[in-house]
Parts: structure tokens; sequence; C-alpha cells
């Protein structure tokens, strides 16, 4: 089989990641604000499994397995939260949550 | 009965202190009795002291009370040194200032804090006595400050008029200047011949110093410094005048008599330094000098009673100092004597004219008081002759001396004897203005219905004037004391000379007499040249030294404080607090709230953090 | 265990104090009065007995943090001796001074007060350096109570202010403390804040001058000196009166017994090299701060900071390193001790009585209320350092004593002596001299000194002419002290001369 | 296979860019399956096959369908989707992307410093199962009480009263 | 590798807590009882950190790679557990008026509590990723708890939805570096990055300088660091008050004891550039901290800026920990935080229990005249506060003397000055609360914090005001304590 540079793995993953952060940083929308996180958690995964493969192990597999787990975690509850947002605000805009501040 | 000498400050502080803790409860009477009978014993053991020390023949006697403090070699006492030079001042100090306090409870008998009034006089003759009988610099400097501070409190005495107040603050603070002169020449003495024993220090001195030696000079130069400020001299001898606001006794006692003469005392007391110091004890003759004369000159021209006293009080010590300087030294305490007799005299019978007519002190708005006022007419007629030294008045015998003490010296001795000669001039026409205008000529002012008086009052006046009618024939035992320095040959000049000393006050009465009593010459007419009326505007103010040290020191001082009130350097904290406001202000505003601020800043961590990480 | 006593009495006695409010409100002063006399007679008789080879007259020491090394290590010596008996005397006085003043929270108020007296008898007693630091702190906290609860208008400011400046300084000396134990540490080879051992402790130049001025800054802020001192006035001015005597008799001294116990000692050649800088700033305190104080119209202000100038002569004595100056200093913090707590009683008396503390509004008091005139006067008298009393000695001594270290410094601060009675007077000419009319103040409480105020002020009339005219009993007790630390640092300076 | 590699790393950036620049919410979140899907696609290639499969599975499948409940449950209408163009203004994401470029660039930096050549080798579900069932088995188990978390507090949450 | 049950004796504290989570678990399920699930919980608290205590002198082992139990993981088991009790003791009258169903509040902090001991006693990547995110989750459910009340006083919703928001974000970060740590080392465990750069040529320091940075914000993040705090005033504010608690506690020394073991076994302080950034992030918390929190006016926020300012002050004795010979800045650390714990559980506690659900008494105003009004809380809250200013005669004082110990020790001179400025700051917000409480009341609403469900709440505060005097005085026990488990993590 033909190798493939480990650092090639690590860019698309460090850019995957930085699109997330991007999201993130942007939307205004909650529910994309969310979406962004997976993505960046996505991002994580990937690095994982890169460098699992470049040691040959599974222990990396295994992280990933746990950031899926997370990940599932985070978005059951953080979409909750956008369901009782909704129906308080009826809006996803984010900037609606700054009451508090100072 | 040597050993009785701290009886002397006893007394009085015993009496100052039965007072305080009565604080004005006691009758008038008793009042009275406890203060001048306490400087009246005094006077007892003093002059039993004396005579027995006299008659002992020994040149000195220490007596130590108990030790002050002792800190390493530091270890002044309360001990007591009597030679002919403390005997005399002792002497002076317990019987002037026991006929002014006798004289004082008829002049104060209807103030209201009469029982104050003699607290602070008795504390004053206890710290007097302790300036003149310490035999250490530091028991001297705790009498000189207690001087002090008992002026401060008499001269204020009427304190409701802040007039009073000022002239009494102004006197201390002037004083503390030369004070602190002199404490920092108690430093030098110390740090250099590791004592503070007059005697001690003297024979240090003279052993350890050359004639002339940078020390020697500095340290004559500080105790100078104390002796001009205590004794009004220049350039600090702008209080005196103000302190005229006290009582007419103290005047007398302390303004004249006593504690101005104490830096006459202090030079003669420590002459050896100013001996290894011949160009500071110059310079005391020169003070000297040129204080007889400007106050010769400010006196021509006052118009308050006890001012133009004042002036002529300046100008005597400067007599004093002129004699210091040429190194007669006995001639100088001669001459404190006899002025003490004089001056009081003059103060004295300067306050039952006062006292007469109705505290006027304007010399324009008397006259004519010769009828009415005769025993002040009397006690001023010997005082003035005394003053001007007419001759065989006590005034006569030792002003002679000095100017002939001056006139021998080499170099400058000839200008110091013209001068002081010019001064006696001055003298002359100055008293007898004051003389004439207040007992001849017509009233323009008040009338007294009688005089003021009373034994209490007069007894003392009268005695006054024995005293300086006679009191030239006094012979002051200071030889021992001065013996070691002092040129001490009969005077040799020609009678031409010395007729023409005798002269020249007459001279100065006369002319007196010419614009005063005759009127032959118009004060007024003189008055109209212009240059007189600024000469007499600038002696008026006291050639302007008043206005110069305001412009000098006080302004700018008060001005300072004033820009400073609230403190420079709090402001350095202040911006402190400011600015870390200023910081929270700023700050706080980052925390807006968004989401998507607070993950930009996450992200601005993040990139800042590894840049810094990476590039360095 | 007398020290331990003499600490706990306080502790437990404020305890009770406190508590004893709810039963009835006048106890708390009458059990607080019964503390600090007790506590008076403790410390009384100590003085009889002798001190043991070391020079200390009672200790006592058990382990505390053994990790650090640190012990319980209280030990008593004369200068010990003479301030835990001004703190005893001007407690009394305070309490005194409180007596009619604190009618609200009384429990609360002797609470603190006892506690900031046993946070200073442990600063006077503590050898053990982290012990000394924390009494150091403790007794701030109950001061802080009393300026921010019993204080004037401003009070909230004043007691931050102070609280904040003792504190921040506090953890310089603290950092400084922890590098001596280091330095124990690497050099003997196990840590310990023991005053003793630290004092074998050498470092090199640079550090050691860095250390010293961690305790500098400390002291110097508590004493204070310009440029730390502008917490003072604002605390005098705003402090109930008995929280201005404890300060300003005794609080301020602690500054000054550091700098003697500690900063010159455990570093003598940084202080050596450092004198010059601190004499100086000695000078200006005493030269500036009175001439702001002169400046001044609210009376506690200016007293607050004359109190400033008069700790000059203090740090100038202590720098000056020698006997004379050493006693002088001594001298001064006593005598100063009593007459600036008189002083702040007179002030606090006057503003009980017409609520206010602006000079101008008032004048020719003295037709009212002779019996305070003449105190005040006694007091002013003092202050401007009347020989004859306890200033005088002080200052006096400081001065030749520091006239043999460095001349124009000396000379310089001796001006001091001139615009203390510049300012000195100026106060009794605005409060008594001059004619009584109507002001703007309410006049009807302007009563005269009552008997148990005269009580107080006379007992501290009579102890500055004792200090005055006798200061041999005071300086007997801190000379085998002084004397010992001077040796102790001789032949290091001599070898620092030399090199 | 390599080119596999770079064909889904392809596919998976611009599906992404793509999901952050959507403005409709559907299709976003299809955006999403599809880098997810790609991203799976690599973890093939690399070596990963159960991991891909989970991927594909969970991710893809279970999170995104959840999304999708949501989407559904909020019912976001045409409104929504011009209020996001307002919202992504220029002034918006500029800067973020300025800041993530910075940050992408100092990862590149040093992560091309890295000269390894991997050789993907198949570390198939038996390796992982037999980690996870031997020394990772704490790991399964906290997992569960993770979720467990996750359960009480979406349950709590989410309900209407 | 098969792990038997004598393998998993260790982990009985944690064990406990999980039976306790399930029990109350299936409670709840068969009948809601709120005081009983409380009592469950607070029971099985009880007897883990009981069990902890009783393991303490003899436990010392790996469990799995992914655990580690010794002497210092179990002092902070029996800290977390203790502390967890105490907040449930004060979540007790908090939560009792909710008009919502209030049992899975205890749920939701159990499982918390078990992903902090699971922290605590992590040395591996995945047990420090899954405790970290389990006790996030639960705190999201506990900050977001009364989000379904009609009369909820704050804004829970809005701070939990911050609270997800940025830390996932941050978790983002954290897992990406520990990837990239992954991908250097080839192993999940803590180990030495210093030496893999060492003997591995072709990987610069440069990337594990990255990876350490990443990781690092990741945690400091939680921490809430400066730049990383802004979450932190909002979430303290809009959670309900045992939240915030559990929050400020548990979560922030949990996660510091991560920090420590991650640095000391990574040794990442080899790296100046590490040291600089750390030394960074502690000065600009400790000014910013102190400097937002100088006019604030709402209790949670000054105590909330206040805790950014202390993990600063912690940062530190960290730094200080690679220069220093022993143990000594590992104890100035687990000092400093049990310190902390206890200072804040009781400043959290004395603001909760005049609190409730409906209605939280935040403002200083509210407490204005509190020392003549309620003299018992105003003493507590007095003493609390300044030990957090680290006055003498409390805990605090100790925990800054080590810090500044540690500090000298190692010379970190800049960091040192940092903190007694930073301290200076301090003062001032925590005396004006304190001046606050000293004023003359005023009038407004009354605090209701009496009667018989009060009781435990007022005995922890007791309990806690005793055990801030008496290590303040006599610390030596605890001293002793820590000097030996600390020798546990180098």
């Amino acid at each position: 089989m033909e190798s493939i540079p480990i650092e090639h793995g690590l860019i698309l993953a460090a850019i995957l990641f930085s699109i997330g952060l991007i999201g993130v940083l942007t939307r205004r929308n909650i529910v994309f604000v969310l979406m962004s996180l997976e993505i960046m958690l996505n991002a994580s995964g990937l690095a994982f499994i890169v460098a699992a493969s470049r040691w040959g192990h599974a222990e990396g597999q295994i992280m990933f397995l746990m950031i899926l787990t997370l990940a599932a975690a985070e978005v059951a509850v953080g979409l909750g939260l956008i369901i009782q947002m909704f129906r308080r605000y009826k809006t996803v805009d984010i900037n609606e949550l700054s009451e508090m501040k100072g | 009965m040597l050993d009785l000498i701290w009886l002397l400050p006893t007394y009085p502080l015993l009496g100052f202190l039965a007072l305080v803790l009565t604080s004005g409860r006691l009758p008038k009477k008793i009042v009275g009795i406890i203060g001048a009978g306490s400087v009246g014993l005094s006077f007892l053991t003093a002059a039993i002291i004396a005579t027995q020390f006299l008659a002992g023949g020994e040149d000195y006697f220490v007596k130590e009370v108990w030790a002050w403090m002792a800190v390493g070699s530091f270890t002044p006492g309360f001990s007591f040194y009597l030679d002919g030079l403390s005997l005399v001042m002792m002497l002076v100090i317990t019987g002037v200032g026991f006929l002014i306090h006798l004289y004082a409870t008829g002049y104060m008998a209807d103030d209201p804090s009469f029982s104050r009034f003699f607290s602070y006089m008795n504390l004053f003759v206890a710290a007097m006595l302790m300036l003149v009988l310490g035999d250490n610099l530091v028991l001297l400097y705790l009498g000189w400050e207690g001087v002090g501070l008992c002026s401060y409190l008499l001269i204020g005495f009427w304190y409701t008029n802040p007039a009073n107040g000022y002239a009494a603050r102004k006197a201390f603070i002037v004083t503390r200047v030369g004070d602190t002169s002199m404490a920092i020449g108690l430093f030098l003495l110390f740090a250099q011949l590791g004592t503070l024993n007059i005697q001690d220090v003297l024979h240090a001195a003279e052993a350890e110093w050359a004639v002339g030696s940078g020390l020697a000079i500095a340290a004559a130069l500080l105790l100078l410094g104390g002796a001009v400020g205590k004794s009004a001299q220049l350039p600090l001898q702008t209080w005196l005048p103000d302190a005229m606001a006290g009582p007419t006794p103290i005047s007398a006692l302390i303004h004249a008599a006593t504690m101005v003469t104490a830096g006459v005392y202090l030079i003669a007391r420590t002459h050896i330094l100013f001996e290894i110091a011949p160009s500071v004890q110059l310079l005391v003759a020169w003070i000297g000098l040129i204080t007889v004369l400007m106050a010769g000159f400010i006196a021509l021209t006052q118009s308050d009673i006890k001012r133009i006293l004042a002036f002529s009080t300046m100008s005597q010590i400067g007599y004093m100092f002129l004699a210091l300087g040429v190194g007669a030294w006995s001639a100088a305490i001669f001459h404190l004597m006899t002025h003490a007799f004089f001056k009081a005299l003059l103060f004295l019978a300067s306050g039952t004219v006062i006292l007469s007519v109705h505290h006027e002190q304007n010399i324009f708005k008397m006259g004519g008081l010769r009828k009415k006022l005769p025993v002040s007419f009397a006690s001023f007629l010997i005082g003035s002759l005394a003053l001007t030294a007419f001759p065989f008045t006590s005034g006569y015998f030792s002003k002679d001396e000095i100017l002939l003490a001056a006139l021998e010296m080499d170099g400058p001795g000839t200008i110091l004897w013209v001068g002081g000669v010019l001064g006696a001039f001055l003298t002359g026409i100055y008293t007898f203005r004051l003389f004439f205008i207040v007992f001849f000529g017509e009233n323009k002012g008040h009338v007294p219905e009688n005089e003021v008086g009373g034994i209490h009052m007069n007894g003392p006046l009268f005695l006054l004037m024995i005293l300086s009618l006679v009191g030239g024939f006094i012979a002051i035992p200071v030889e021992s004391v001065f013996s070691h320095g002092e040129v001490h040959e009969e005077h040799h000049v020609s009678t031409l000379i010395h007729g023409f000393m005798i002269a020249v006050p007459l001279i100065g009465i006369v002319i007196s007499y010419l614009f005063f009593y005759a009127k032959i010459f118009s004060i007024e007419k003189l008055m109209s040249i212009p240059i007189s009326q600024t000469l007499h505007r600038f002696w008026f103010s006291g050639w302007g030294m008043d206005w110069l040290y305001d412009r000098l020191i006080v302004f700018p001082f008060l001005w300072l404080s004033k820009i400073n009130k609230a403190d420079l350097i709090d402001s350095f904290y202040a911006f402190i607090v400011k600015f870390a406001r200023a910081s929270n202000a700023m700050i706080v505003r980052t925390q807006t709230g968004y989401i998507r601020w607070y993950a930009l800043s996450i992200a601005a961590g993040l990139v800042v953090l590894i840049s810094i990480g990476v590039l360095l | 265990m007398i020290l331990v006593w003499l600490i706990s009495i306080l502790f437990v006695g404020g305890i009770i104090a406190w508590l004893s409010e709810r039963i009835n409100p006048a106890y708390p002063r009458i059990i607080a009065l019964i503390t600090v006399v007790l506590d008076l007679l403790l410390m009384l008789s100590v003085l009889g007995s002798e001190p043991n080879a070391g020079g200390w007259i009672a200790s006592v020491n058990a382990e505390w943090v053994p990790r650090f090394g640190i012990s319980f290590y209280l030990a008593l010596d004369g200068l010990s001796v003479l301030l835990i008996l001004l703190t005893g005397f001007l407690g009394v006085i305070a309490i005194g001074s409180a007596w009619d003043e604190i009618k609200e929270r009384a429990g609360f108020f002797y609470f603190n007060l006892l506690w900031t007296l046993a946070g200073v008898l442990g600063v006077f007693t503590a050898l053990d350096l982290f012990l000394f630091f924390f009494f150091w702190e403790v007794m701030l906290i109950p001061m802080y109570f009393i300026i921010a609860i019993w204080g004037h208008e401003n009070k909230n400011y004043a007691a931050m202010k102070f609280f904040i400046f003792t504190q921040v300084t506090g953890m310089l000396m603290l950092v400084s403390i922890l590098m001596l134990a280091y330095f124990h540490l690497v050099q003997i080879g196990n840590l310990s804040f023991d005053y003793h051992d630290l004092l074998r402790i050498e470092m090199g130049n640079q550090i050691e001058m860095w250390v010293m001025l961690g305790f500098f800054v400390a002291f110097t802020t508590k004493l204070p000196s310009v440029p730390f001192h502008s917490w003072l006035p604002d605390a005098h001015s705003q402090a109930p009166t008995a929280g201005s005597v404890i300060l300003a008799g005794i609080l301020l001294k602690t500054g000054a017994y550091g700098l003697i116990r500690f900063a010159v000692p455990l570093f003598p050649e940084a202080s050596l090299s450092f004198a010059p800088i601190a004499m100086t700033l000695a000078a200006i305190s005493i030269l500036y701060c009175a001439k702001v104080a002169f400046a001044q119209t609210d009376i506690k202000r200016l007293i607050a900071y004359t109190s400033v100038s008069h700790m000059g002569f203090v740090t100038l004595g202590i720098y000056a390193w020698n006997e004379q100056a050493l006693q002088g200093a001594v001298m001064t913090m006593l005598a100063h001790g009593l007459s600036a707590a008189a002083l702040f009683m007179l002030a606090g008396g006057l503003q009980h009585r017409i609520h206010t503390r602006e000079m101008p509004d008032m004048g020719g008091f003295w037709v009212k209320v002779p019996r305070m005139a003449v105190v005040a006067l006694f007091f002013s008298v003092a202050a401007l350092g009347m020989p004859g009393l306890g200033n005088f000695v002080g200052e006096f001594l400081a001065l030749l004593g520091a006239f043999q270290a460095n001349i124009p410094i000396t000379v310089i601060s001796a001006f001091g002596l001139i615009l203390a009675s510049v300012y000195s007077l100026w106060v009794i000419q605005m409060i008594f001299h001059g004619e009584y009319t109507d002001k703007k103040i309410d006049d009807s409480h302007l009563t005269d000194l009552n008997g148990r105020e005269m009580f107080y002020f006379g007992a501290m009339m009579l102890g500055l002419v004792w200090m005055g005219m006798y200061p041999q009993s005071f300086l007997n007790l801190s000379q085998p002290v002084l004397v010992e630390l001077l040796n102790n640092t001789q032949s290091i300076f001599a070898a620092v001369v030399q090199n | 296979m390599i080119i596999l590699f770079y064909l889904a790393a392809a596919v998976a950036i611009i599906a992404t860019v793509a999901v952050v620049l959507q403005t409709n919410i559907v299709h976003g979140l299809l955006y999403l399956i599809l880098s997810l899907l790609a991203v799976a696609v690599i973890f093939y290639v690399l070596g990963a096959p159960f991991a891909a499969v989970l991927e594909a599975i969970v991710y893809a499948g279970a999170i995104m369908v959840l999304f999708l409940f949501v989407i559904m449950m909020l019912n976001l209408g045409q409104h929504t989707q011009n209020q996001e163009r307002t919202w992504l203004t220029p002034r918006g994401w500029i800067g973020p992307s300025i800041m993530a470029a910075i940050l992408l660039g100092q990862l590149l930096n040093v992560i091309s410093g890295i000269d390894y050549e991997i050789v993907p080798t198949q570390v198939g579900v038996m390796q992982v199962s037999a980690l996870l069932f031997g020394p990772y088995v704490l790991a399964v188990e906290l997992a569960s009480i993770l979720l467990l978390a996750g359960l009480v507090a979406a349950y709590h949450l989410a309900k209407t009263k | 590798m098969i792990t038997t049950l004598a393998d998993l004796l260790p982990l009985m504290p944690l064990l406990i807590t999980t039976a306790t989570t399930i029990v109350a678990m299936i409670v709840i399920g068969i009948r809601r009882n709120y005081a009983v699930t409380a009592g469950i919980t607070i029971a099985g608290l009880l007897i883990a950190s009981l069990v902890a205590v009783s393991m303490i002198s003899t436990t010392n082992s790996q469990v799995t790679p992914l655990l580690i139990v010794d002497q210092y993981s179990l002092f902070f088991t029996v800290l977390i557990c203790v502390t967890a009790m105490l907040i449930t003791i004060f979540s007790f009258p908090y939560l009792a008026n909710l008009d919502d169903s209030k049992e899975e509040y205890y749920l939701l902090l159990s499982i918390a509590t078990i992903g902090a001991i699971v922290m605590v006693s992590s040395n591996h990547f995945v047990s420090t990723i899954l405790g970290l995110e389990t006790l996030s989750m639960s705190l999201y459910g506990m900050v977001a708890y009364p989000v379904h009340s009609k009369l909820a006083d704050k804004f829970p919703l809005e701070a939990s939805v911050k609270y997800l928001v940025l830390s996932a974000a941050a978790s983002g970060i954290l897992l990406f570096g520990m990837a990239l740590i992954y991908a250097q080392t080839g192993t999940l465990e803590f180990s030495s990055i210093v030496n893999v750069t060492k003997e591995t040529p072709g990987l610069g320091t440069g990337f594990a300088i990255v990876a350490l940075i990443m990781v690092f914000i990741g945690i400091a993040f939680k921490l809430s660091l400066a730049p990383f705090h802004m979450w932190t005033p909002d979430v303290y504010e809009g959670s309900p008050l045992p939240a915030t608690t559990y929050l400020a506690t548990i979560g922030k020394s949990a996660m510091f004891v991560v920090l420590l073991r991650f640095i000391v076994t990574t040794e990442a302080l080899s790296f100046d550039s590490i040291i600089l950034v750390i030394s960074l992030v502690a000065i600009v918390s400790i000014l910013a901290g102190n400097l937002l929190a100088l006019l604030q006016n709402s209790l949670k926020r000054i105590l909330a800026y206040s805790s950014i300012a202390h993990m600063g002050y912690l940062l530190i004795a960290l730094v200080a920990s690679y220069y220093v010979q022993g143990a000594i800045s590992v104890e100035a650390v687990t000092f400093y935080l049990f310190a902390y714990m206890v200072m804040s559980i009781g400043a959290f506690g004395v603001i909760s229990i005049v609190s409730s659900s409906e209605k939280e008494f935040d403002d200083i105003d509210d407490y204005q005249g509190l020392f003549w009004r309620n003299p018992w809380l105003a003493l507590v809250f007095t003493g609390m506060l300044l030990s957090l200013a680290g006055i003498p005669l409390t805990v605090g004082f100790i925990g800054k003397f080590y810090l500044f110990f540690a500090g000298v020790e190692a010379g970190l001179w800049t960091l040192l000055v940092v903190l007694i400025l930073g301290s200076g700051i301090g003062l001032y917000y925590y005396l004006r609360v304190v001046y606050r409480m000293l004023l003359s009341p005023k009038g407004g609403e009354r605090f209701k914090s009496g009667g018989s469900q009060y009781m435990g709440a007022h005995g922890v505060l007791a309990f806690v005001l005793a055990l801030l005097l008496i290590l303040g005085v006599y610390p030596t026990p605890l001293v002793s304590i820590i000097e030996t488990i600390s020798l546990n993590i180098l």
C-alpha cells in the first residue's frame, strides 16, 4: 500500500477544526453553532485516528469512540437547551442570550 | 548652705505648681503672696548663698542634684554650677525679678487671670535660674527653652487679641531659629568633645582646637546663633518690639532685665570658645555695633512708649555684644546688670504711666504728665539718665568701660568705638525725646486722674531708682571667671577722649531738649524734607526687616503650605486608585454578555498564546 | 508562660466583653477596663524579674508548624517591656476615652480594641518571624473594624486605605521573611523562622538590600514615613478617639520597633549602606509633614501629620545606629505615644462636644474650657520638644546621635524643631486663643474636661514629665538591649567600612 | 487508495465550508452529513474501519438525525433563511476568519514540520474491542455514566412541564 | 489483561458514588420524594468519603491504565465527596420550593461527583476527557435546572447555553491538543513529552509546544483563567446557587488537579515558552480578575471574578514546581485548593442560605447591615471574605503563605509582584462587601433562613467556619497530611 504523509492527515484535521471554529465565531443561529461545534469535535476525532494510524494503535480509535459519545451527549443536552430557548425567546438568535453582562 | 542652691529654682517652681493646680481658685491676695513670695524666698536664699560663696573664696562650686540621663558617654545631670558669673546673674534675676513680681501684684490686680499670670512668671524665674545655674549645656538649654516658652505665654497673655497671639508666636519661633542653631552647636560640641559639661567643654576645646580652627569657628557660630536669637540681635531681632504686647511687668522682667540678656550670658559663659574663634568674636562685636545703631535709629521714630524702650533694650544689648566682641567680658556682664536695673525701672515706670492713662501707649497722646505722675516722672528721669550714661549713674560706668575696651582693641577697635559713641549719642536723643514728650508740654489725650500706685508698685520703683543711680559702684566678682583671657589693666585714655565720651550723650540730650521741649527746632520742618520722610518710614518699620522676612520666609512658607494642603504625595496614591477604577471601567466593557464575543476571546487567546509559544 | 497569659487574657477578655453586651450594654466597657488593668498589672509584675543569660526576661517557645520550622516563640526583653507597658497604659487610656463616646455596639467595639492590643503585644514580643508577621496582620483587622464602624463621615475610605497600605506592604515583608527562611534552608539545611537563627544568615549584597527593603517598606509604612504616610491622616481623622489613641500611640510604634529589632540587625550591611537614604527620608518626613501639618484645618489631620513628622526623628535615630540615637528613638516612641494620644483625645473630646474638627470654626475656647486649654497647651508644648518633657529627651538624643552619623541630614532635620513650634502654637492659637464669639458651631455641649478626663490627662502629663525629668528609668530598661544590638553589628560595620 | 484519501479530504473540506456558509438549515445539515461521510471514508483509508463505520452510523446517522428532529420541531420558516442572510455579513465573519486563518497557519507550520509517512495498517474491530473490554473497560463504564448524565440533563431540560 | 473484582477495590469511593446515583434513580422511578432523594445522596456521599478516608493510608495502585488511586487522588476524593455532600445540604432548602420536579438535581449532582472523582484520579487522556465531560454534562443540567420554573430568579437558560457552547469549543481545543500529543508520543497516558521530543527525530519542539498549549487552554477555560474567563461571571450569576458553588469548588479543584498532574508528568515546564505562556496567563488572570471585581455589585459575580484571580495565584505555585526541590509547590497548590474550597463553600453557603430558587439575594445592597441584623451569617461571611483576601487567622492566609513560599523559593519575582498587586486590589472589593455588612441596616426584604430545613445548612456553615479558623491558627495537621500525599505527584 502506498503511504500517506501523516502531516496531510493532521493538516486536514486542522483545516476542519479551523472551519468549525469560524462557524462558532460567526453564526448567530444557535443550531449552526452547535453544528460547528460538532465539526470541531469531529476534527479532533480525525486527528486521533490519524495519529493512531501512525502508531498502528487501537487506542486512538478508542479515544475517537469517546469523542463520539461525548458529542452525542452534548448534542442531546444542547438541543434540549435549544428547544427551551426557542420556547422562551421564539428565536434561535444566540445574541438574544446576553442579558447578563458586566 | 551652698548645697541648698537647688532651692533657688525650686521655690518658684513650687509656686508655679501651686498656682497651676489651684487654677485660679485662690484669692488674689494669696496668689500674690505665693507668686511674689516664692521669688522673694529665692532672692533671700540667693543672697545668703552669695555671701557664703564670696566669703568662702572658692572660684566655683558644683552641686549635682540628680542625674538627668545617662546614655553612653552622654551624661548631663541636674547640676548647678556657681561662680562669679552665675552669682551675678542669679542675684539679678531673683532680685530684679522679685521687685518686678512685687510691682506686678499691683499692676495686674484687676486682671481676671491674675493667678495664671503669676504661675507663668514663677515658671519663668525657675527656668531662668536653671539657665544661669546649669553646669552643662543641656540643662542650660532646658532653661533656655523654658524661658522662651514663658516669654511666649506671657506675650500672648491677653490671648483674646489675635495680634498678641501673633506677637507671641513670632517671638517664640524667631528665637527658636536661634535655639535650633544652638542645639546643633551642642550636637557638634558633643560629637567633637564628647561632653556637654560647660567647663569640660571649654577645657577640652582649648586643649584640642587650635585658635581659629574650623571646628571652633563652627561651634562658636552656632552658639552665637542661639545668642542673637534670644538677645534680639541682628538678624533675629524682629521679635522683640512685637513682644511688647505682653503686660508691662513682663516687658520689664523678660524683655529687658533677664531673658534677653541670656545670649550675653551664654557667650560670656563660653567665652573661651569665642576666644579660640577670634573671627567669630569679632563678628559678635560687629553684630553688637550694628544692632546698637540700627535700634537707635529706629527708636528715634517710634511713638509707642514700650516699643521705644524695646528698641533701646535691643540697642543696649548691642553694647553688651560689642563688649563681648572686644573681649571685655566683665564689662558686658556689668552692663548687663546695670541695664537690668535701669531698664526694669523704665519699663515699670512706663507701666505706671500706661495704667494711669488707661492703657494708652502712644507718647503723642500723652504729654505734660510731670505733675500728675510724680513717681513715674522721677523714675523716668533717673532711668533715662542712667540709660544715656549720664555721668556717675550706673549706666555711665558700664558703658564707659565698654567703649574704652573697644577703643583699646587693635584693628577695627576705633571704628567700633566711633560707632559705639554714635550709638550713645542716639541714645541720648531718643531717650529724652520720650521723656520730654511724655512728661512735658501739652497733654493731647488722656489726662490721668491720679497716679496708680501703692507700696507694692512704688516700692520697687524706688529701689530700682536707687540701684540705677548707684549700681555703678557695685563691683561684680567675675575676675576669677574671666581672668583667664581678659586683658585687665587700667584704661589709659586721654581726658580729651574721656570728656568727649561723656559729652556726646549730653549733646544728644540737648538736641532732644531743643526739639521736644524748647521746640526751637521743629520736627515738622524736619519731616517736610522728602529724604527724612523716607528715612522715617524706613526706620519706623525697623529698617524693613519684617517686610524682608515676610517676603523671604513667611509668605513663601504660607504659599507652599496652602498649595500643598492636600499633600502632593497622596495624589500619587489617588492616581493609583483612579487608574484602577479606569481600568475596571475599561475591562468591564469586555464582559458584553455575547457568547460569540466570548468565543472570540477564547480564539484570540488561543492564537496569541500559540504565537507566543512558537515564536519564543 | 506569662507572655501567653498577657496575650490570651486580652483575647479572652475581648470575647467576654462582646458577649456581655447581651446582658447589659454597660458591661463591655467595664470588662474591657478590668481586662486591660489586669494585663497592665501582669506586665508590671514582669518588671522585677531578672533577665536570663540571653537578656530575656521571659520567653516561651513551642513548635507550631514544623513543616516550615515555624515555632510559637515569644520573648520579652527590656525594649519589649517598655513598649508593652506603653501598650497597657494607653490601652487603659483608650478605654477611658471611649467610655462615653462609644455607645452603639459597645461590645463589639471593646472586642476589637482588646484584640488590637493583643495583636500589638504579640508584635512586640514575637521572635519567630512568621509569628511576628502573623500578629502584625492580626492587629490590623480589629483596627479596620474600629475605623470602619465607629469612624466619622469618610470612614470607609479611611479604613480601606489604612488596610490596603499596611496589607500590601506587609506582603512585601512576607516575601522578605520567606527569603530569609529560604536562605536559612540553603545555608544551614533546614527551614527556620527563628530570629536568632536568621541573624546568622549571610546574603549577597544586592539580595540583602532587596530583602531589607521588604522589611523597610513595611515598617516605614506603619511608622509612617514619607512617601508611605498618606494613609495616616485619613485614618486618624476618621477614626474614633480610642482608635486614634491606639493608632498613634501604639500601632505606629510597631513600625519603629520592627526597624530596631528586625530591619537593621538582620541586615546590618544593607542597612549601613541604606542609612543615608533612610535618614534622608526621615528628614523629608520631618520637614515635609510638619509643613503639610501647618496647612491643615482639620485638627485631627494636623495632629496626624505631626505624628509623621515626629516619627521621622525615630527613623533618623534608628539609622544613625549609635547608643544615643537609638535611645533617642526609643524615648521618642514612648513620649510621642503619650503626647500624640493625648492630643488625639483632646481633638476627639472637642469633636464630641462641638461636632466639628475644623479649626477655623473654633477660637477663643480658653474662656469656655480653661482646663482643656491648659492640657492642650501642655501637650502642644511637649510636642514641640520642650526640654523637661519626654519628647525633648527623645528628639534631642536622636539628633545628638544622628549628628555623629550624618551631619548634613541632622542639621536639616533639626529645622523640624522650628516647624514643630510653628504648627503647635498655631493649633493653640486657632482653637483656644482669640476672641470667643458665636461661631457656626453649636457650643451648647462645650463643657470643660470632667474629672475622669482630667485623671487620664493627668496621668499622661505625669508620664511625660517623668520621661522628661528622669528618663533614666526608661533608658535603663532598653539600654542593655540596644547595646547588645550595637555590639552585634559593630564588627560587621567595621568590616564594611574597611572594605 | 491515496487518491481516495485526497478526494475524500477535498469533499470533506468543501462540504464543511458549505455548512458554515449555508443559510438554509436543512441544507447545512445535509452538507454536514456529507462531510462526516467523507471523513468516514478517510478513516477507512487510514485503516480504521471500525471507526469509519461508527462515524457513518452514529455520527452521520444518529446524531444528525437528532438535529433533524429538533429542526423539525422548531419549524423555522423562510423568514429565518432571510434572517440568516442578513446575519452573515462580511463584518461578522472577516475578523473571525482572519483569526482562524492565523491559527490554521500556525498549526500548518508546526504540523508540516513533521516528516513521517503513514503506512496504514488495518486495526480492526477485534483489536479495538479487545482493548475496550480489556484495559479500557472502565472507559466504557464511564462513557455510560457520561451518557447517563447527558440523558438526565437532556430529559430534564427538554421536557415540557 | 483481565480486570478482576479485586482490582476494583481501590475504586470503592467511585463505585459507591455510582451506586448512590443508581439507587437514587431507582427510588425516583418508584416514587418521587424530595427528602428521600436528598437523603440518599447525602448518605452515599458520606459513605464514599468515609471509605476514601479509610483507604487513604494504605492504597496506592494504578487501576487499569485509566485511573491512578494514590493518596493524592484519595485526598481529593474525600474532599470532593465531602464538598458535594455539603452542597447537597445547601441545595435542600434552596430547591425546596421549586415548582418543578426537583429530584433529578441530586442525580446530576452525584453524577458530577463521579466525574470529579475520575478527574482527580486520572493520568490518562481517556479518563480525563470522560471525567471532565461527565462533570460538565451534569453541570449543564444543574446550571439550567430551574429552567422550567416560572419563578426562577436568574437566567439559568442563558447561563447553561453559554457554558455549553463555550465549554464544547474549549473541549474541542483540548481534544485537538491531546490528539497532537498522541501523534507525537504514541500513548494516551500522561508521559514525558520532553523525552519524546529529545528521542524522536523529526518532531519539532514547536509541535509539542503547540500541543501542550492547546491542552493547557482547554483546561484553562474550565479554570476560568484569563483570557478564557469571560463565561465565568455570567454562568456563576445565572446558575442556581448550589450549582454555582459546585462549579466554583469541585469544578475548579478537580480540574486543577488534572492540570497539576499533567504539567508535572509531561514535564511541560522544561519548555521555556510554556513557562512563559503559563506565567502570562497567571499575570493576566490575576490582574483581570481583580480589576473586574473591583466595583462589582453582584456578589456572585464578585466571587466569579475573584475565582479568576485565585486560579491565577495557583498558577504561580504551578510554575514554581519546575524550579523548586521537593514537593513544596505541589503542597502549596494542594493546600490552597483546600483552602479555596473551604472559603468558597462558606461564602456561597451564606448567600445560598438566605436565597432560594425563587429569590436570590445577590446584590451587596441586600447585605447592608447584616452584621447587626444577623451577626452569625455576617461573621461567617466576613471570615470567608477575609480568608479569600488572605488575612491571618484564616486558612486563606496559610494558603497564601504557601504560595508566597513557593514563589520565593522558585525566585518568581515578577509573579510575586503581580500577586501582591492583585491581592492589594482584592482587598478593596472584599472589604467593600465587609464594609456594607458593617453599615447600619436599611429597609428591604428580610432574609428567612431559620427553620428546621436550614439546620443542616447552618451546621455546615459552622463546620466550615471552624475549619477556616482552626486551620488558620493551627494548620499543622493538615500541613503534615498534605506533605505526605504530595510526594505521590512527583
